[in-house]
């Protein structure tokens, strides 16, 4: 009964969207820059935004204040030069910026237009978005001061990026061959049934005085059934 | 520490009172039917909640709650106890004012209401949703009690939508270069995602409006999410408002800054999507007390991104010998199992695991195994073997072993 | 009559409002999480309500409401639209006093605790409930306008219990000569009804806490209540407090004075408890008002008491073509199945029917089929295939065919 | 691991019910009036009962007030001898009563004392439960004004019930063989496909003026998705 072409099996349903339509809702930035408008913004007027509509919760320099983790730091000028930030590799430093991770500049172009300000997304120019991003990237030291970043230069940065080279797709974890990563899991466990080899001491556990840091976990559990929570917290004394 | 509760009958004499003494509602007239025309749960069940972990996030709306797991049974999770995770908040959207555009590789944008999409073509089926960050917080260490927090990132539901390739093909998507889909959501965040094609070819791909029956909760995308089997969660996009068919993938903040996992070498491997397979046991889990010595059902759940549950084993011992639990079935595809195993409990210390394997034979690591390969600075995709130590008091703790 | 609502898109020019206008939700911070730390449904779904039939009961604590069966997707019910049935009133009880008592024809008659019965190994299986009296008001002629009304007292959960069997074993039942079990409540009416040893015997008869992964709702039963598959849910005692082993039916008022059929020769049948091979169509249905010409999903649910639904067949013509539906999987063994089947509508009226087979090769009869043998003076087992009139202004009507 | 013995398989779960407590729950009355307690009460203290406890919902005669369903009416002196009510078989009887299909006189008993008064359910002495049971019968004209309802004379009483061989089980819709009724349904329909011999002419179907009888359905559907309600009730003007 139903036609087999299925842009004619369902008569009715849908309709073409305009130009207009299509523009006003396709806004992202892809790392090719495809969807990128064009425009630029420099890094003073970008320091003007941050500080009007970024600052309060991301902290002056980007280095967050006390709730919000940091945009901005642990990248060096050796790590521009070679496209991998060095501190990524020491399992002692504390923290991962966004500089540190990011690998394409579309990314933070692309987040900062669609999301930010957090409480006030899609609330910036073009201009301010060219702006204020390349201000971050000022921050880390990837642009001069007197740089102003535009779909013209966008790509130059790219290649300045702290982390551009950082990143991996080989990995059996995206279904289909689409990015060409590995077909077997990294992880390869076997499943032994009897007297395995295993010591089962225990070597991690929450310290004692944790024990109230998720409240009182006989609050968490249901009253009934064959157990009940722990009670974590001391009943006040009356 | 805490003392078990003891709870096991007393002797009862000529009989309890809850049976000599006809309780009221014995004696009496309940409650009118409607009385609430959408009803609730018992007054008991109180403490059955989804929770934030203290701390865990610097605001609210860009937060996480967690499901209950351990008062759970079966696998559906009751929709007002699905987890949350929102990146800028939840919003209850007028579905008559929502819309989803297709666009890029296709002949002709096309706009859809929801009246639209209600209209075509459904499926139902039940699937597990986990967020790639679930168990995040104990990649290093033991961080959290309770399975609520450490597995709690995790929900299962049947979901009633129109598979995404009906969609594609009326808007004549160009499905051979066409590669690479974009997903995104029309709240603040816009929340963007590089979806799989392979996945929307296989029909598996649904744009659902249904959950558990009904709609959506708007915690969960009302009207319009996408679901991604077997996919992390932050691909099932919520508010979903727009679908855009390219040739490359779309590298939002979501897959290459957030969502990425760290390894030891400090490169970050990026599209990490897929949920392999794990397992967790709920009965007993984490800041429970056994009530007593004696018979139990140990019982938990088991999933895999790639397909079905093949087996699950468990031990009592610390993984020095295991034995097959019984799954419940229909054992689906990328959807939770129920497993369970007796147990009779002697009052010593014991450790209980569960370990699962799915179809493709990817058996679940220890962490021994899974930090061999990926160290343990990464969060997201920890899906290593639970340990729960059963001390003499009853009490059981969240560990972890050398 | 009602004018067909005109509500297919409109030209828009530069485009829609909804799209070029981004909404506050695109343009703000949302709510934050665990708003609710049970959540519930959009504001926008507040039509989708379980309801009383006006006049129908003379009283509100003896009384049904119904769930809204033209809202819902898939197979799970969801907890708080669970159609009710209660005989006095509902209560919530609480589990730590509750009782559940095994006597009769045991070794040892026994009582057990909700911690105990939870402490035992459990099942969850998905089941369909029908009250017996389920489409009742329609034997004789069209009564109600919806399938609210007319079929409302459906539901389909996955229940989590312990087999009753586990528990007449540990009393020593004597599973030779005890061919008959009573179960009791624990309300005012203490419902009673006499349960068929053949399911307890096979394992499907639980002693259920869970439904839908939480446990009971009161309205339901919480904390206990039987679940027997595929038979009427009169049986499927609430609140249950006691099992009784016995060599002999126990003409209970819910089986031998309501909840029999009355037959043209004047007699009754007694302990008519399976729920037959039945199916209808949810969308579209009575009192809805398709909104344009063209493409439809027809939808519905279809189920038996006797095993799977083997296939389902749709006519929109009133029975004189079919075709075969698509069933949504898993086809589960006394359990609702979800089919559908694609229809263009022309516009002119149209005859909407559906007609469901069960595994055991039994088919849904018409209304004639049905009368012939039963008459139309019964109230409960109305299993007959439902007629929607389509109406040229797109109402749909509830009719029976000549 | 587990003892085969189910007895023994769960130690610690369940214990045996004490004497009183098995006596306090087991109150069923079966058919054969295994479960009846010893005792009787006359059908004038019946009436006492029934005018103080009862007849508020049922009616003073048990033909019930205006809102209950009448528990006596419909049977003759004739039906008592034939145990069949005749009335059943006319089509065009309206309603049915309790003592019209009433088969075991047990089921009245063991419903009185297990649920009513339906407000005070459990309430009722033993006496009473006799008494306001024979005080039903005797409206039925089954025993007579004198008449005192007890355990010894239940038996006899059972044989006068007007429909007490009105009942049938031959019938296939009890699972399991217990009841030995009927193994194939009763109705045996036929899947046709096509060209089927029907009429699909309405037979049945609501009269306007009862549109609204089940309120607004334009509210009582979702307000998206292929259709909307019927608007079934008129706006009220302005
Ligand atoms: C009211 C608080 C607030 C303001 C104002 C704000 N942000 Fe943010 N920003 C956040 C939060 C919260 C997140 C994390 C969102 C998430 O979890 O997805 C974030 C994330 C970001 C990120 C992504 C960081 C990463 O590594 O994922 C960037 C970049 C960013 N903000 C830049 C900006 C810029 C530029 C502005 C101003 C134009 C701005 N923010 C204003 C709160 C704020
Ligand atoms: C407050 C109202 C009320 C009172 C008082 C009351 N009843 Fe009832 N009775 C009902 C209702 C309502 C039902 C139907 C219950 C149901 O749906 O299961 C009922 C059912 C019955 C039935 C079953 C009828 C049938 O055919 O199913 C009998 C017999 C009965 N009542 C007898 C009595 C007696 C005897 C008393 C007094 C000792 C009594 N009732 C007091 C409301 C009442
Ligand atoms: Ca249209
Ligand atoms: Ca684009
Ligand atoms: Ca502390
Ligand atoms: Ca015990
Ligand atoms: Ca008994
Ligand atoms: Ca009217
Ligand atoms: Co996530
Ligand atoms: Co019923």
């Amino acid at each position: 009964q139903a036609p087999a072409d299925p842009a004619q099996r369902f008569p009715g349903v849908g309709r073409a969207a305009t130009p207009a339509e299509v523009k006003a809702w396709d806004i992202d930035v892809r790392p090719d820059f495809k969807g990128l408008p064009k425009g630029s913004g420099s890094v003073a007027k970008g320091q003007d935004v941050w500080e009007a509509k970024c600052a309060s919760c991301h902290g002056v320099f980007g280095e967050s204040n006390e709730v919000f983790a940091p945009l901005v730091g642990g990248t060096t000028e050796e790590d521009i030069k070679n496209g991998r930030v060095a501190n990524l590799r020491r399992a002692d430093y504390p923290g991962r910026t966004t500089l540190m991770k990011l690998a394409h500049v579309s990314t933070l172009w692309d987040y900062i237009n669609r999301a930010m300000p957090w409480n006030a997304p899609k609330s910036l120019s073009v201009e301010e978005v060219y702006a204020v991003t390349g201000y971050l990237l000022h921050l880390g030291g990837i642009v001069p001061a007197d740089f102003t970043l535009g779909d013209a230069n966008i790509a130059e940065v790219q290649q300045r990026l702290p982390n551009r080279k950082g990143m991996s797709t080989a990995h059996a974890m995206w279904p289909g061959a689409e990015l060409g990563g590995a077909r077997a899991p990294d992880v390869q466990a076997q499943a032994c049934m009897k007297d395995c080899p295993v010591e089962p001491k225990v070597a991690s556990m929450l310290p004692d005085f944790a024990r109230d840091a998720h409240g009182n976990l006989a609050d968490q559990n249901r009253l009934v059934g064959p157990q009940r929570g722990a009670r974590t917290v001391q009943a006040a004394a009356k | 520490a805490t003392a078990p509760v003891a709870l096991a009958q007393k002797a009862v004499g000529e009989g309890e009172a809850a049976i000599l003494e006809l309780p009221e509602h014995t004696r009496g007239l309940g409650q009118p039917v409607v009385t609430d025309g959408y009803g609730k749960p018992s007054k008991y069940e109180a403490n059955v909640q989804r929770r934030q972990s203290p701390g865990l996030t610097q605001t609210r709306q860009a937060s996480v709650s967690f499901a209950p797991l351990q008062s759970l049974f079966g696998i559906v999770t009751p929709s007002g106890l699905h987890f949350e995770r929102h990146h800028q908040g939840w919003w209850d959207i007028d579905p008559s004012q929502h819309r989803l555009m297709v666009n890029g590789m296709v002949k002709t944008p096309k706009v859809f209401t929801m009246d639209e999409i209600m209209r075509l073509p459904s499926q139902s089926r039940f699937h597990f949703i986990e967020c790639g960050a679930n168990t995040g917080m104990e990649w290093g260490n033991v961080a959290v009690p309770t399975v609520q927090y450490s597995h709690g990132m995790l929900s299962c539901s049947e979901f009633t939508g129109v598979p995404l390739i009906t969609l594609l093909e009326m808007a004549g998507a160009d499905l051979k270069n066409g590669k690479f889909l974009l997903a995104e959501g029309a709240d603040g965040s816009s929340m963007t995602r590089t979806i799989p094609m392979s996945l929307v070819r296989s029909g598996e791909v649904l744009v659902a409006y249904g959950q558990n029956g009904e709609m959506l909760r708007p915690e969960n995308g009302y009207p319009l999410r996408l679901v991604v089997p077997g996919v992390q969660g932050v691909s099932w996009v919520k508010y979903l408002r727009r679908i855009e068919v390219g040739d490359q993938p779309y590298g939002s903040k979501d897959e290459v800054l957030h969502y990425v996992d760290l390894m030891p070498d400090g490169t970050h491997r990026q599209y990490t999507s897929i949920q392999e397979c794990k397992s967790v046991v709920t009965t007993p889990s984490g800041g429970q007390v056994l009530l007593d010595k004696g018979f139990y059902s140990i019982s938990g759940l088991a999933w895999s991104g790639r397909g079905k549950i093949r087996h699950v084993d468990v031990s009592v011992d610390g993984g020095r010998n295991w034995r097959r639990a019984r799954l419940q079935g229909p054992v689906m595809d990328k959807c939770l199992t129920r497993f369970s195993i007796d147990w009779a409990w002697d009052g010593k210390p014991a450790i209980v695991q569960s370990r699962a394997t799915d179809e493709t034979g990817y058996v679940q690591p220890t962490y021994r195994q899974l930090r061999e390969v990926r160290g343990s600075r990464s969060i997201y995709h920890n899906n290593a073997i639970q340990s729960w130590l059963v001390q003499e008091n009853g009490e059981v703790r969240n560990v972890q072993l050398a």
